[in-house]
């Protein structure tokens, strides 16, 4: 599937959306501050109390609003604080998955990693390692997308002479 | 008893406070007695250093780890050789990081490492000491700091001139060659190891060479052309 | 652009916290960026915000400027967000009206380009402020706690704990592996620095255990279930079958001395295999409880484990009235509830096997540390007297340390006591035989109140100190003094060659290692390990006895290698974490729990989500129902809910589109 | 089973008893070997003191003729070409910029390496695909009562311990028992034999020759059976200055081929058996008339 964007601009960094849980990958990523471990400045952190909660429509949301990557991080399989929630999400993902290469969403651009309290190393590895391939893919731009598919249904609309009923219901101001 | 020992002469000056005659000569038989005592500072000043030599060997693949030496001496501990050694290789290891670059390239050390790896496989840090001490016989090579006649860097240089030539190596060939650049001595010295090779049908100084000998000579010319790039 | 309630008056506050947040992020610009924002009333940079003047600030700025929501952009909330909640209440605001951002871990500590930084915290500052017009207020639950506590470990550690805790009227229960408590102590001859008796100070403290109305002590038993909470924990026992019962059992040994095996022949375990024991045994003279047990793998009464009661049994015959040996004895299962737990399961040593050059298990005379503590001691296999495996009294001993420590091969770390118990077995080694004594290490670490003192009487004693790991231990000899003799091949570091040392004897001062079982406790009790498989703590500074878990806490070995007067301190200190729960009475609930919102179409799909079966459906609504009490607050119903009918605290999904909403707003 | 055949310039010179013994020994077992066709010098250690990159290059034009035969697995019977091959590969994989300039030197010949061949040594091959009983079941006069030191050397377990142990390899050990020979307790299995040493710096490269000698010898060895054609040369070649050195110490050196050849009933012809300067004169008894050869 080939991504809906342009090539990258020289000056562009990515932005990816953590959600953390808050037991294992929370912590770790504290660890890896305390352990003064330097890594790409891309990441967001989303602090939730289990990767169970993530919902498949923050990922959906997340890429809306203009972010290039999604990386989810949990406890290990065996290790949930609330037993399997790991487990519930690790499921949700693997659908999600395939419904965002459907959607011609890059696989690199999500990524589900267990990464216990302890492996603050693995905070840095990941993050450094999910900002070079999405660095290498270039940003996803939606908000822009979203942009100019509008501007290409209002156009639509304004030569069928009926532009009141399909205008844009999106948010697309958020992005700048 | 002890009057009638040979008294080293360094000691004879007042330089050392004690009488001389008093303390027992604990020479051995076989060992040199102490010789005449040159003045020579073994201090070393940080001009003395070849700021980042240790770096560079770092930056080389395999080598990196040496930067988490801890000095345990497990090198020194297991390697064979290390008893003929000037500098243990431990102590090239901290010489080297600590960018003292004349001392670790004229050391005997790192012609005498025999490649076994086994300070490689001991290592609690997992430092690839063999691999190091290749770097450094290849930087010694390369700026031509050895011994005049010293047999292991013409070896070296030997063997890959015959294999950029004919893709293989004529071990016979090659010994002789050796022979000859280093001591007439050391292969009159050998003599039986030669009537031995005759006598067992060992002994060939057939070439043995490659048909397409033409693409080894290529294919360093490409690694030359990249580094020279 | 985004709108904000009208009545939303939101207070932000960025914290340079001295020079950690303030040398990587710019705080005057970010406060001054956050100014601007919709629904921000009032936007300040201060020095410390976690200090009293900088909570006494936000106080004042609820009142003087009628704020209702506080944003505060400091460090980890897993640090500080309960301060600055109780801070926000203190203003008279619900503490749930409150969001914090960390910019530190999570970005000046992490990063290195002031500008990007910067943005980062800008980025983290608006989803924040976006955020927490959405918060609604709460009422945290209080659960009371139920005062009996659970230590788990009978070592030094968890009698130490377990008899704090008993001391002070709470009621124990402590569970120990092994038939008697006392764990590796127990085993040693003397401690350093002081060499006092290891017995003679372990052995007032087990018999206190034992004696201790307050202390329920199973020995011989495991924990194999734990459910519940902080407070309330619900832990199942096993009690494995020692073949005796310990209410009639005086301790008298009459079985063991009539036992049909008139000489003890097997494997004795408390001296790590110098010495033989009988099928049914004690395993030391003051073990505690001072009970017998049966080893089924050897009594003729069972064949590989199994009853046949084929023996004449005068083991029986002999315990006569009391009739305390009952071979038809089953592993039980008991249920206890307590509210907290002590988990303090110790160490193992390092399997010396495994470093081959050294020879352990090739060359007879190559021996543990563990091994020597046992032939040094009175009470040991020979009372005391170093004979080697071949009978000789050696007359030159070498002590290698950091075996299985310090070495990327198999553990890294420095097992902390090796070299203290070296020297301390240096100087007994010394004593009992008079031998020419190597140490040979990387280096020496002594760091404790008397130990480099100790160091130095070992040097004034004439024992030798080669700074060199070894390289290997040999059986050939290059000399004739060599001959018949272990060969330890060394670079002296210090002299800068190698030498060839011929001993009679080699020590290998093993490390400390995790239990190998330390990953099965570790979900057991839902706690954390370090990637070197020690037990992790909360905080490496400020929580080092508690755990991830509230309720929980470890103390001794499991949490990484220490020694006794360490042990003994965070034992103390883990049992007054959990006087402090006890004592308050109640605990209380992070309000984060999960609940159903009126739209709910019944469909049940929820309903196996919930680990802790919360929820449940509600035939006469035909809604599902969450029990409060249940709910842990994962929010995986919330997330899994095809109609989006379930909602969670403190995580409503539109405080966290909200959030993902402002983090990508620029 | 096929593999490609890499032999090396020591199979050819100094070493060419071990060829001599490897292929009808093999032959014997149903291995079928292909000799690479136009290999080169595989880079050796030599080399590498010379130049790494260059050895590695070498090596990898060896490696990239013996994926394009055809024939997936390569052997290489010399322990240094051995572990030069291995050495290269693995550089390979983990050194982007090595794997480079391998390409573009392969690229120059019109060669490539995809970087899967797997370099196999014949104990490898012998014990994990041919099987100990396989060999036992070929086994015509088992060599009972010799007792064999078994030697590997520094460069088949260091630094990478492919198919067996790196402290206490036994590959050897376990196919000396099934040949029928008694093994010698011998801890100095992986030590070094001294290299190129006893050549350039003789002082100290026949001192560890003679320390494995002499340890040989001090525990009944008959033989050390050798994985290595430089070990082999060097435990055999320098008779003459160990003798003057350090007296009596010497013990026959065989390659483990030889020894399998013998138990096979081959003829000391077809094993080289006459390349030796020490000779090994052991040979095994007959098996007696009625009984059958135990496997």
């Amino acid at each position: 599937m080939s991504e809906l964007t342009p090539p990258s601009p020289a000056a562009w960094t990515p932005r990816i959306i953590a959600f953390f849980c808050n037991w294992c990958t929370y912590t770790a990523a504290d660890l890896a501050g305390v352990s003064r471990l330097k890594y790409a400045s891309t990441t967001r952190v989303i602090r939730l109390m289990c990767s169970g909660r993530v919902d498949p429509q923050f990922i959906l949301d997340a890429f809306r609003q203009g972010a290039d990557g999604v990386l989810i991080g949990g406890c290990h399989p065996g290790d949930c604080h609330y037993v399997e929630g790991n487990y519930k999400m690790l499921r949700r993902f693997q659908l999600l998955k395939r419904l965002l290469k459907d959607l011609g969403i890059a696989e690199q651009r999500v990524r589900l990693e267990w990464i216990s309290a302890a492996e603050g190393e693995r905070v840095k590895t990941v993050v450094n390692e999910m900002t070079a391939q999405i660095k290498a893919l270039g940003p996803l731009g939606m908000p822009q997308a979203f942009a100019t598919w509008d501007q290409e249904v209002s156009e639509l609309a304004r030569r069928t002479g009926d532009a009141g009923e399909v205008e844009s219901q999106e948010p697309v101001a958020a992005a700048k | 008893m002890v009057k009638s020992m040979t008294t080293p002469p360094a000691t004879k000056k007042a330089t050392v406070p004690t009488r001389s005659s008093d303390r027992p000569n604990v020479q051995r038989p076989g060992e040199e007695s102490v010789p005449i005592m040159k003045m020579r500072p073994t201090i070393k000043y940080e001009a003395d250093r070849v700021r980042g030599f240790g770096r560079e060997i770092m930056s080389v693949p395999g080598c990196e780890q040496l930067q988490s030496c801890i000095q345990c001496g497990t090198c020194s501990g297991v390697c064979p050789l290390s008893i003929y050694m000037d500098h243990t290789p431990r102590q090239v290891m901290a010489l080297t990081r600590a960018d003292f670059k004349n001392e670790v390239l004229r050391s005997r050390t790192i012609w005498l490492c025999a490649s076994c790896y086994a300070c490689t496989v001991e290592c609690p840090q997992e430092i690839r000491i063999t691999d190091i001490m290749y770097e450094l016989k290849q930087r010694a090579i390369l700026e031509g700091i050895f011994p005049k006649r010293f047999p292991i860097p013409i070896l070296a240089y030997d063997f890959s001139e015959m294999v950029k030539k004919n893709g293989r190596i004529t071990e016979m060939i090659l010994v002789i060659k050796l022979f000859m650049k280093t001591s007439w001595l050391a292969a009159l010295g050998n003599w039986r190891l030669g009537i031995d090779l005759i006598k067992t049908g060992r002994f060939s100084l057939v070439t043995e060479k490659i048909k397409h000998h033409g693409d080894i000579a290529r294919m360093m010319d490409a690694v030359d052309d990249q580094k020279g790039s | 652009m985004v709108s904000i309630k009208q009545d939303i008056r939101i207070g932000f506050y960025v914290c340079h916290c001295g020079h950690n947040i303030a040398s990587m992020v710019d705080c005057p610009e970010v406060a001054s960026y956050v100014e601007k924002l919709p629904g921000v009333v009032l936007s300040r940079d201060y020095k410390y915000m976690c200090s009293d003047p900088g909570q006494e600030l936000i106080q004042k700025d609820i009142k003087e400027f009628d704020l209702n929501r506080v944003v505060v952009a400091s460090c980890s909330p897993l640090l500080h967000e309960h301060t600055f909640r109780t801070a926000v209440a203190a203003g008279g605001l619900n503490p749930f009206f409150f969001h914090m951002v960390n910019i530190r871990e999570h970005d000046s500590w992490v990063h290195t380009d002031r500008k990007e930084a910067t943005a980062k915290a800008k980025a983290l500052a608006r989803a924040a402020i976006r955020r927490v017009a959405h918060h609604k207020a709460l009422e945290v639950k209080q659960v009371p706690v139920n005062p009996d506590v659970l230590v788990v470990g009978g070592g030094i550690a968890g009698i130490h704990a377990a008899l704090t805790l008993a001391n002070a009227g709470k009621k124990v229960y402590l569970v120990e592996r092994e038939p008697s408590i006392g764990g590796h102590m127990a085993k040693f001859d003397k401690t350093f620095p002081t060499l006092d008796c290891a017995a003679c100070i372990l052995t007032p403290k087990m018999s206190s255990v034992g004696a201790h109305e307050n202390i329920t002590l199973w020995s011989y038993s495991e924990v194999v279930k734990m459910d519940g909470y902080v407070g309330n924990y619900t832990v199942m026992v096993k009690r494995k079958a020692r073949f005796i019962n310990e209410d009639l059992c005086t301790g008298c040994q009459e079985c063991v001395a009539n036992c049909i095996y008139k000489e003890p022949k097997f494997t004795d375990e408390f001296n790590e295999g110098l010495g033989k024991r009988k099928p049914v045994y004690i395993p030391f003279p003051q073990a505690t409880p001072q009970v017998v047990l049966i080893d089924p793998d050897v009594c003729l009464n069972f064949k590989r484990g199994v009853l046949t009661d084929k023996c004449k049994k005068t083991c029986v015959e002999a315990c006569g009235d009391r009739k305390a040996i009952d071979f038809k004895q089953k592993e039980q299962f008991t249920e206890i509830k307590v509210g907290t737990i002590i988990v303090a399961t110790g160490f193992q040593t390092f399997d010396a096997k495994r470093v081959l050059p050294y020879g352990y298990g090739v060359y007879p005379n190559v021996y543990t540390a563990m091994e020597v503590e046992r032939l040094v001691n009175a009470s040991g296999p020979t009372s005391g007297e170093v004979i080697l495996r071949d009978g000789r009294q050696p007359k030159a001993i070498g002590i290698i340390h950091c075996v299985g420590s310090r070495d990327k091969k198999t553990n890294r770390w420095c097992s902390r006591v090796c070299c203290m118990y070296s020297m301390k077995l240096a100087h007994l080694l010394k004593e009992h035989t008079g031998a020419e004594i190597y140490n040979f290490y990387i280096d020496i670490r002594a760091p404790g109140k008397g130990y480099e003192e100790f160091y130095d009487k070992l040097n004034e004693e004439g024992v030798h100190f080669v700074r060199g790991r070894v390289g290997e231990v040999t059986d050939w000899g290059m000399t004739p003094e060599e001959e018949g003799k272990l060969v330890i091949r060394v670079e002296d570091t210090l002299a800068g060659f190698v030498r060839r040392i011929p001993v009679d004897m080699v020590v290998l001062a093993t490390g400390l290692e995790p239990q190998a079982d330390a990953q099965d406790v570790r979900r057991l009790f839902n706690m954390s390990c370090g990637t070197e498989g020690f037990f992790l703590e909360r905080h490496p500074k400020l929580a080092p006895v508690n755990t991830f878990t509230d309720g929980i806490f470890i103390a001794g070995c499991c949490q990484g290698p220490r020694d006794i007067p360490d042990t003994v301190a965070q034992a103390g200190a883990a049992a007054a974490e959990a006087m402090v729960l006890i004592d308050k009475g109640h605990v209380e609930q992070e309000p984060n729990t999960a609940y159903v919102l009126p739209d709910c179409c019944g469909c049940k799909s929820c309903l196996p989500l919930c680990p802790y079966t919360a929820i449940t459906f509600d035939e006469a609504t035909k809604k599902a129902v969450i029990n409060e009490a249940l709910c842990k607050g994962c929010g995986t119903c919330v997330s899994s809910c095809p109609s989006g009918s379930i909602a969670q605290n403190l995580f409503e999904d539109e405080e966290v589109f909200s959030e993902i909403e402002g983090v990508l707003a620029d | 089973m096929k593999y490609s055949y890499f032999p090396g310039c020591s199979l050819k010179g100094l070493g060419r008893a071990y060829e001599e013994s490897l292929l009808p020994v093999m032959k014997h077992l149903g291995v079928e070997l292909q000799e690479l066709d136009d290999w080169n010098c595989c880079g050796a250690t030599a080399y590498m003191a010379v130049d790494e990159v260059k050895a590695c290059v070498l090596a990898a034009r060896n490696l990239a003729l013996a994926e394009k035969s055809g024939l997936n697995q390569v052997m290489a019977p010399c322990a240094a070409c051995y572990l030069v091959l291995n050495k290269a590969k693995h550089y390979f994989h983990d050194y982007p910029a090595m794997k480079a300039t391998m390409d573009r030197a392969l690229n120059a010949v019109g060669l490539h390496y995809s970087g899967d061949t797997p370099v196999r040594h014949p104990l490898d091959i012998l014990l994990n695909d041919v099987g100990l009983e396989a060999i036992k079941q070929k086994v015509e006069k088992p060599l009972k009562g010799l007792k064999v030191a078994t030697y590997y050397g520094c460069q088949i377990v260091r630094p990478y311990a492919t198919f067996d142990d790196q402290y206490n390899p036994t590959t050897m050990d376990r196919l000396m028992e099934a040949l029928g020979a008694t093994l010698v307790h011998y801890p100095l299995k992986t030590k070094c034999c001294g290299g190129s040493l006893t050549g350039t710096l003789p002082e100290a490269g026949i001192r560890l020759v003679y320390i494995l000698l002499n340890e040989a010898k001090k525990r009944g060895a008959d033989c050390i059976a050798t994985v290595c054609p430089l070990c082999q040369f060097n435990l055999d070649g320098y008779h003459s200055q160990l003798k003057a050195q350090y007296g009596d110490v010497l013990v026959p050196t065989v390659y483990f081929t030889q020894l399998m050849g013998l138990a096979f009933g081959l003829s000391d012809k077809e094993l080289g058996l006459n390349r030796a300067a020490v000779p090994f004169k052991w040979r095994p008894p007959l098996p007696a008339a009625a009984t059958p050869v135990p496997a």
